[in-house]
């Protein structure tokens, strides 16, 4: 175990490497000029020649991107073309609301997905099975920005018992845990919808195992073996499935934060790609990509606790 | 939302305030500011937050649009090169310093110098010097005479800031200025929240804190104007008209403006480079019918130069080829154009879709195959700077409010590859344009303006889709707010009951 | 005569498979005492499994008791609630199953298998528990247990799986105990010490064992009854002397015949030729009839009732009335 | 997996069994079985008719704009669904978005399946890739999709093909995932063991024993997944690489519909609900197919 | 049969320990000598019977032997060659020589494939047959081993464990394979099914000249299939002899007490069997000297610190024990 925390260590160095090679090549590639988008529509050649000088977007690439990746092995991920402001501070401003809403929307979907994922794998076919099928295929056929905007409606305009958005009060005040809740809703329910899916058809694999039969001839209480028994052998789908929900919802997403005005990673990230803004790109994906290796380390972690029988060595 | 709720407790003492309520406002901005330096900014969201911090020497009146001085005393033109601005004294910048002549020359030259890499140095490119002449008195000096320099020294770009305060800190995180609003924090990419000058030159404002807003999204503004977590949002879209109008705590502010809207032409491509086509596009697209969908929030005027833009002129109205799809399909077949494949090139905002959706379909009946390619707004920009495109739309701002900041940069061949991105080149017009910057007398230049306007329409260069409105949703307690026709505006008069 | 500890009347159990309804177990009766053994035998696949199975209220998800009544101590288990049954499993009765190396769950050690029971049923705490499980552990024979307790099932032998499935089984003292070949796995060391433990219990508690089993060895040392059973029925039942000593079926016959003797080299094997009937074949008459050396006309026809060939000796089969089955009547059918 | 046999009529095998059906036929017997699956398969049906015979079913041109009678509600006259904010009709552009939307819903699933299946089998059977194909998988996870799609219109240009290939891309990563993690704790099965011990290449321990084992996970991300991709079309053809307007596409509909929620609701819901009904149908043909395959469920419930 | 011709298998030493992993990190804690130092000489045509208490590593043993698990130490010959440390793409030809009949039958088979295709594959990997003669030739397999033709087309699940298990065996004799291990091949069978399966695996070592390696607990069976007899102790080999030497004159104290351990099919007759006593010893951490010397009843102060050598104490009778002379 500590042998693959080390090789990932190392895996790790090379694929932030990787990556910022990849990113700056395509932010090269693709089309843009980030001192056009900077100098705005008025501007002027000379306007646009200055300030690409002075960004050192004159230099060969390789310049460039050597440039930055020894800024950035020595620490220092650089600053935003745009705003002149540190990139790593920029991102550190965002990335906690980003980790809250990450938090809580993983356990809105996670306590719905396996609950309903369950549910409907032990009544299989019942009516209680098909809705919450119905129920996950809404999750995710319905795009974040009409849920979020009718919840908003919702709870927000017409009920006012909970505010339209912003995320500016800690996580652990009423406050904050109000602001959470219906971001944490928005996003979640797509999320969910996977969980369901992925518990229920796991589960219907491993409850029809001759273990489930011993459990039940221990005269386990139904809940015990499914919850216990069943679930764990369920499991390793199932938190794959959460693991690669939770990065994702870590690099930051988009449009719910859009939709509520939270000031995340999602939303930079974008903003930072539509500027062209070359290293606040670089460090918001190195970012996502340490967050989406840790996150996947610690799923491998927990599948051999969860089975056994997987080792890496 | 950020304390919205809570507006109605700020102990503090709301002097001005009428009855009891606090004089706080919470402003809703799509995005963030890129900075809050004038000299380092060219966006309107940066614009409008350093508008209240900063002032500029210059300004316009928004009811007349006449330029009036405002940190300038006075001035005067000794020749058609030199300006000689006298300003306002007792003028104090937030942090403490005396605004003079040696502020304004810092800010002008530093704006000018290449390695400041301003986004908008050109505004002052005409600028030969700037030269103190006594503390209270500068001296500007032109390489040729230049007419728009009023309404360049009106721009937000040439906001005045305080030297001391750019050498000891970065004024695109903390803003020193004179105007009636102080600094007081910015998270980026949340909020600024701004506190009354005390100290303001012309008495402090009413309101005592004004917080700028990140909400990107105009459907949660608008919600948050309904809950009173806003009070204040600008730029409304069209399709959200119905849903403010039926709010009942939310008062619609419209007002023509100035930026405006076209369709321009590839000029370096056939057939674009054909009058005839051009002419086709133009009897083709029913411009009526597309501002109608705008639901009031644009006008309709055939005029490059808009009726809020200095050296408009209504009498250029029926030089334009208006809708006529007789004439339109006449053309097309008289010149073999039926059926023609062109690309129409378009950044993906949601006013240039409409335009481009609405273009395509009216350009299809009249036998012209449009099809529309849309792009993100960097990739738009290096693909029409290379000339990838057939048709396209651009907008312009003007807020400068001079024509001759339109059609210079916009259609002079001297910004050919860059602002003039439909690649248009002739000697004519470009004489025309020179004549209205290089002449300060306003009248001259009005004519000027008005010869070049009327060259264009008749070269069917660009197609007008429409005017601007400019347009501010706010709280019923909301009073004093006036808009500018460039979309900019003050808080300075604003107070909430 | 006291109420029996399990009485099973006329069992049918049947699956739903791609290919129809099949019987696996084709109305079997049998009743157990208390502390008294019942050993089944019979060919693999002929039901026994399903039969305990079907009395535990554990089949698989395809098959259902489709008739018949199983009585546990005077209340019938096949009308039982779910909750009420499984309050009687595990506890009352509890079943040692074939496959033990599936059996376990994977995902869990040993110790927690083991202490599940014992915190459900008895009501022990968790230490408690663990105690009991390690000494449960010992008693069927494991070494170092304490170790084992925090080993996954996939680190065990098979034998020592086995053993944890008995050590479960054994766990709350069950008032029947159900054990579907508890010791293939084992070695004949190991095998003694657990029917020794299983025969220690039994007296202690009064228990009741059903026990399914190959090795006629096993029958002989264990049984007090034994219960012969071909393609799903009932064929011969009787005392444990009675029948090894007079056998009556040809099947049981068949059956001794072919155990290999340790003692003697140069014993030659005697299986029964031919296979068992497959679950939907059909078959007129005595199942047995195509692969017996002593069918009549009347075996191909009709199928046999049960001929008491004594107190406690019941057989199904045509030759006990009458017929002297040591003279092959007709010749073999494989 | 291998059918089972069917005895070849040429009359030379000797042992005569009764012809048994081809696994593919069981299997559709038994989804035929599950109504639910059925309904699905019904419903999927008609959508591919529906995309097929666009020109005979639609109502209208489906790009024709019409003004003076735009955003008309549901039931309107002579536009049974409604119409958008340019007066297309919206009926129309649903059966021919079912074209653009269905295409690159299937295409793009299919081939981000084939990709994250190979990586995922691979990674999770050979310790030695495993770190390699991970780490390009995180980096692919990692990679902005806006980016991915302006790099893709830069390399590739725009098209309907690109835009398959940027939202399979996407899908790649948490595909390799799912499918890593089943594989881990498949390959330490007795039977993959017994396979190797048969001397099964690797190939076939992987594709005919490990694959068809987690074949569940598998089948539920690409029914979910159909989704997604149909609604990230939009988002693709914003950036300029997907169906540009005036082609109706369902994603698209959804997004041109958002501004105007508060006035038409009908003009997203209405191509959510089309959505909504495919991820329907593939999911509930999905699981049939799940528990077709799976030689456990019983047949009867 | 002890000629001194080739041995078809040899084994030099072989070792197999499983690391014990413990705490958070899963740190390797220790390691469970499941196979200790195991030489063997196997001959052609032969059946080998190992026996031994549950847990001595029989089936680790077999594992090794086939090259599923890596011997920790060791070396394995097959025809001559060494194939310990062949790599996998050489070691096709072999597999197809050795094959092993598991000890779980259920667990061993694929739940999602046909019997039928299960078996089929067999000669997909290692024939060039047709799709009908393959199917031919596993009709006659599983006619062989006592299962029908309807059981073709059934998934595992649907057999009971004595069917599943002879679809275990149909498998391993499926190609002719010169050598087989059979782990607890026919436990789980009853007696008359037994007798049919054993029958059938004499048939066809007679014509193949087929050996094998017999795990099993069943002395009985053993007695009568096997040629000679290992038996194992906590990992290592105790003692190997002919069979009827063996049960005639068992030498170590522990095939004594496994012998007489066994059950009679004589109701009432109650032999007196040897108990053994003591402490069962930690395959983690086995006992110095003899690892049996725990439960020993003759054990001496020697057998608590002297391992005791491998010897052969009359022809082909081999034992390690310090009391035996
Ligand atoms: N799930 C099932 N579906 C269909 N048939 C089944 C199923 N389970 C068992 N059978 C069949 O039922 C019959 C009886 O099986 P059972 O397991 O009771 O046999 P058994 O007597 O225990 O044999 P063994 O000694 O081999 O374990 C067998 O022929 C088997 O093929
Ligand atoms: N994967 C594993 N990890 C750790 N220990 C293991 C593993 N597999 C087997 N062992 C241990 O190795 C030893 C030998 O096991 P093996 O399965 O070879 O025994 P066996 O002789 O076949 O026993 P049985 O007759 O009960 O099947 C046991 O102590 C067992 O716990
Ligand atoms: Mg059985
Ligand atoms: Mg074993």
């Amino acid at each position: 175990m500590a042998g693959l925390i080390v090789r990932r260590f190392f895996q790790l160095i090379l694929l932030l490497i990787g990556i910022s090679f990849l990113v700056f090549t395509s932010m090269y590639i693709a089309p843009g000029d980030p001192a056009a988008i900077i100098a705005g529509p008025t501007a002027t050649k000379s306007d646009i020649d200055a300030i690409r000088e002075d960004l050192g977007l004159n230099d060969p690439f390789l310049v460039q991107y050597v440039r930055y990746i020894s800024g950035v092995l020595h620490g220092d991920l650089g600053y935003s073309y745009q705003t002149k402001q540190p990139v790593w501070e920029a991102i550190m401003t965002r990335f906690p609301n980003t980790l809250n809403l990450a938090i809580a929307s993983i356990m809105v979907a996670v306590i719905i997905g396996v609950v309903a994922g369950i549910i409907s794998a032990i009544r299989q076919n019942s009516w209680l099975d098909v809705s919450s099928t119905v129920f996950a295929l809404a999750g995710i056929s319905i795009p974040n920005f009409w849920l979020g905007t009718v919840l908003i409606l919702i709870f927000a305009v017409n009920l006012q018992i909970l505010p339209v958005g912003g995320l500016d009060h800690p996580f652990y005040t009423v406050e904050g845990m109000k602001q959470l809740i219906l971001p944490a809703i928005t996003l979640g329910t797509g999320s969910a919808a996977m969980i369901a899916r992925m518990s229920r058809s796991s589960m219907l694999e491993v409850i029809r195992a001759d273990f489930i039969r011993t459990a039940r001839a221990k005269g386990l209480k139904e809940r015990t073996v499914i919850w216990v028994h069943a679930l764990r052998n369920a499991m390793i789908p199932v938190i794959t499935v959460i693991g690669l929900n939770f990065g994702f919802l870590l690099g930051g997403t988009i449009i719910t934060e859009q939709v509520f005005a939270i000031n995340g990673v999602g939303r930079l990230m974008v903003q930072a790609i539509a500027a062209r803004d070359f290293p606040m790109v670089q460090g918001s994906v190195l970012l996502v990509a340490t967050l989406f290796v840790l996150v996947n380390l610690i799923v491998d972690i927990i599948y051999v606790f969860i089975d056994p029988r997987i080792s890496y060595d | 939302g950020c304390g919205g709720k809570s507006a109605s407790n700020s102990g503090g003492s709301s002097s001005q305030g009428k009855g009891n309520a606090a004089q706080e406002l919470t402003y809703a901005t799509t995005s963030d500011v890129v900075g809050l330096s004038p000299i380092l900014t060219n966006d309107s969201v940066s614009a409008a937050v350093i508008n209240q911090i900063y002032e500029t020497l210059f300004v316009r009146d928004p009811k007349t649009m006449e330029i009036v001085p405002h940190l300038a005393e006075s001035y005067e033109t000794p020749d058609d090169k030199t300006w000689v601005i006298k300003l306002k004294k007792g003028i104090k910048f937030h942090d403490g310093t005396d605004f003079n002549a040696e502020a304004v020359k810092y800010t002008f030259d530093k704006l000018r110098d290449p390695k400041t890499a301003a986004p908008r140095a050109s505004l002052l490119e005409p600028v030969e010097s700037v030269e103190v002449k006594d503390d209270y008195t500068v001296v500007i000096k032109t390489k040729y005479p230049y007419g728009p320099m009023l309404a360049a020294l009106c721009h937000t770009n040439a906001a005045i800031v305080s030297p001391t305060a750019d050498q000891k800190q970065d004024l695109m995180k903390q803003p020193v200025g004179t105007g009636p609003f102080k600094f007081v924090e910015w998270v980026p990419g949340d909020h600024i929240t701004l506190e009354k000058n005390e100290q303001y030159w012309q008495g402090a404002p009413k309101l005592n804190k004004v917080t700028i807003k990140v909400v990107p999204e105009v459907t949660t503004a608008i919600s948050m104007l309904q809950t009173g977590d806003v009070q204040f949002i600008d730029n409304v879209p069209a399709e959200q008209l119905s849903r403010l109008q039926s709010m009942k705590n939310v008062d619609l502010i419209k007002k023509e403006g100035t930026p405006v809207y076209y369709l321009g032409f590839n000029m370096k491509k056939a057939p674009m480079n054909e009058l005839a086509f051009r002419q086709a596009v133009s009897y083709a697209i029913n411009k009526e019918e597309y501002v109608k969908q705008l639901k009031g929030l644009g006008i309709q005027s055939n005029s490059v130069i808009g009726p809020k833009v200095f050296g408009y002129n209504e009498a250029s109205e029926n030089v334009a080829y208006s809708y006529d799809p007789e004439k339109a399909k006449q053309l097309i077949k008289e010149n073999g154009y039926k059926g023609v494949k062109v690309k129409m090139l378009v950044a993906n905002t949601a006013n240039y879709m409409k335009m481009a959706e609405v273009v395509q379909a009216q350009l299809k009946e009249a036998g012209i195959n449009a099809e529309i390619e849309s792009m993100e707004w960097g990739t738009f920009l290096d693909a029409v700077k290379q000339g990838k495109y057939d048709l396209t739309f651009l907008g312009w701002a003007n807020s400068t409010a001079d024509g001759s900041e339109l059609l210079y940069p916009n259609f002079h061949s001297d910004n050919v590859g860059t602002s003039n991105r439909i690649f248009y080149s002739n000697p004519a017009f470009d004489k025309l344009v020179e004549e209205s910057r290089t002449n300060i007398d306003p009248e001259v230049r009005k004519q000027k303006l008005k010869e070049a306007n009327e060259f264009l329409l008749k070269d069917a260069a660009v197609v007008v889709m429409n005017h601007g409105v400019v347009t501010a949703a706010v709280d019923k307690s909301v009073k004093g707010l006036e808009i500018d026709p460039t979309g900019q505006w003050s808080l300075y008069h604003v107070y909430r009951e | 005569m006291a109420e029996a500890l399990l009485r099973v009347e006329n069992l049918v159990t049947t699956f739903n498979t791609a290919e129809g309804k099949l019987s696996a177990v084709r109305g079997v009766s049998f009743s157990l005492q208390k502390g008294e053994t019942l050993c089944i035998v019979g060919e693999s696949g002929c039901g026994k499994s399903i039969t305990s199975l079907s009395i535990m209220g554990l089949l698989p998800s395809n098959g259902e008791i489709s008739s018949g009544a199983i009585y546990f101590e005077g209340t019938d288990l096949t009308k039982l609630s779910k909750e009420e049954l499984r309050r009687i499993r595990g506890n009352k009765i509890s079943m040692i199953f074939q496959e033990p190396m599936t059996a376990l769950n994977p995902v869990f050690t040993i110790g927690y298998q083991i202490r599940e029971p014992l915190m459900l049923h008895q009501k022990l705490s968790k230490r408690e528990a663990h105690e009991r499980g390690i000494e449960l552990l010992k008693q069927v024979g494991i070494p170092f247990p304490e170790k084992r307790m925090k080993q996954y099932p996939h680190e065990l032998s098979g034998g020592m799986r086995q053993r944890v499935m008995i050590a479960m089984a054994l766990a709350c003292r069950p008032s029947l105990l159900i054990a579907d070949e508890p010791t293939t796995a084992l070695d004949v060391t190991i095998q003694a010490q657990i029917l020794d433990l299983i025969n220690e219990l039994k007296e202690k508690l009064n228990m009741g064992v059903i026990m399914i089993t190959h090795d006629m060895g096993v029958v002989a040392e264990m049984a007090d009854r034994v219960m012969v059973m071909y393609a799903g029925e009932k064929v011969e039942e009787g005392d444990v002397a009675s029948i090894f000593a007079n056998p009556r079926h040809p099947y049981t016959k068949g059956l001794l015949k072919s155990v290999p003797n340790v003692d003697d080299e140069q014993y030659e094997l005697e299986p029964i030729p031919g296979t068992l009937p497959n679950l939907n074949e059909k078959l007129e008459g005595c199942r047995f009839h195509p692969r017996c050396p002593f069918a009549t006309e009347k075996c191909r026809a009709q199928s046999p009732p049960e001929f008491k060939v004594k107190e406690g000796h019941y057989v199904r089969c045509w030759l006990e009335k009458g017929v002297d089955i040591d003279e092959p009547a007709a010749a073999a059918t494989s | 997996m291998e059918t089972g046999a069917v005895a070849k009529t040429d009359g030379t095998p000797v042992l005569v069994r009764k012809k048994k059906e081809k696994m593919y036929v069981t299997t559709l017997k038994r989804l035929l079985k599950n109504k639910l699956a059925v309904v699905g398969l019904i419903i999927i049906i008609i959508q591919i008719l529906m995309a097929i015979f666009a020109p005979w079913i639609a109502t209208h041109d489906p790009v024709k704009q019409n003004l003076a009678e735009s955003e008309l509600p549901i039931f309107s006259d002579g536009h049974w669904l409604g119409t958008d904010n340019y007066g297309r009709d919206m009926w129309s552009r649903i059966v021919y978005g079912a074209r653009v939307s269905l295409v690159v819903g299937i295409v793009s699933v299919s081939l981000g399946l084939a990709g994250g299946v190979l990586l995922g089998l691979l990674a999770g059977y050979y310790k030695k890739l495993d770190g390699l194909i991970m780490r390009i998988v995180d980096l692919l996870f990692a990679f902005p999709g806006i980016l991915l799609a302006m790099l893709i219109i830069a390399i590739l240009g725009t098209g309907l093909v690109n835009v398959a290939i940027a939202i399979s891309i996407w899908s790649i990563p948490t595909c390799a995932r799912i499918v890593r993690g089943s594989v881990l704790s498949i390959k330490n099965r007795e039977y993959i063991l017994a396979m190797k011990a048969l001397g099964a290449s690797n190939a076939r321990i992987i594709f005919k024993h490990i694959l068809p084992n987690c074949l569940a996970p598998i089948i539920v991300f690409a029914t979910m997944r159909m989704a997604t991709a149909i609604l990230s079309t939009a988002s693709l053809s914003y950036l300029g690489l997907g169906a540009q307007p005036p082609t109706p596409e369902w994603g698209a509909m959804i997004a041109a519909g958002q501004d105007f929620m508060w006035t038409s609701p009908h003009m997203t819901v209405v191509p959510g609900i089309a959505i909504m009904l495919v991820v329907f149908a593939f999911n509930v043909v999905g699981d049939g197919l799940r528990d077709a395959l799976d030689p456990n469920m019983d047949l009867n419930n | 049969m002890s000629q001194p011709q080739q041995p078809l298998l040899k084994l030099e030493g072989v070792k197999k320990y499983y690391p014990i992993k413990g705490g958070i990190l899963q740190r390797v804690q220790g390691y469970v000598k499941a196979v200790e130092n195991v030489s063997l000489e196997v001959f052609e045509g032969e059946s080998i019977g190992i026996v031994g208490e549950s847990g001595c590593g029989k089936s680790t043993l077999g594992r090794t032997i086939l090259g599923l698990e890596k011997a920790t130490d060791g070396k394995i010959f097959f025809k001559n060659q060494e194939i310990s440390n062949l790599p996998e793409k050489k070691r096709k030809t072999f597999k197809k020589e050795m094959q092993m009949i598991f000890q779980d039958p259920y667990a061993s088979l694929d739940p999602r494939q046909r019997i039928g295709a299960a078996l089929e594959e067999v000669f997909v990997i290692h024939t060039k047959m047709t799709k009908a003669e393959r199917e031919e030739r596993v009709l006659q397999l599983l006619k062989e081993v006592g299962l029908k033709e309807e059981h073709y087309d059934r998934y595992p699940h649907e057999f009971s464990g004595g069917q599943r298990q002879r679809i275990g065996i149909a498998r391993a004799i499926a190609l002719n394979p010169s050598l087989v291990i059979c782990d607890e091949a026919v436990s789980a069978l009853d007696v008359s099914v037994q007798a049919q399966i054993i029958k059938l695996l004499k048939d066809i070592q007679e014509k193949h000249r087929l050996t094998y390696l017999f795990i099993s607990h069943d002395l009985g069976v053993v007695r009568h299939f096997c040629n000679r007899v290992l038996v194992m102790y906590l990992g290592s080999t105790v003692e190997l002899a002919p069979s009827h030497e063996l049960y005639a004159n068992p030498l170590h104290p522990y095939t004594k007490a496994l012998l007489s351990a066994i059950p009679r099919p004589k109701p009432g007759v109650k032999k007196e069997r040897i108990r053994l006593e003591g402490d069962l010893p930690n395959p983690a951490n086995p006992p110095k000297g003899c690892p049996f010397h725990t439960r020993c009843p003759i054990a001496t102060e020697r057998c608590k610190q002297e391992r005791p050598e491998w010897k052969e104490v009359a022809p082909n009778h081999y034992v390690a024990c310090h009391e035996v002379q």
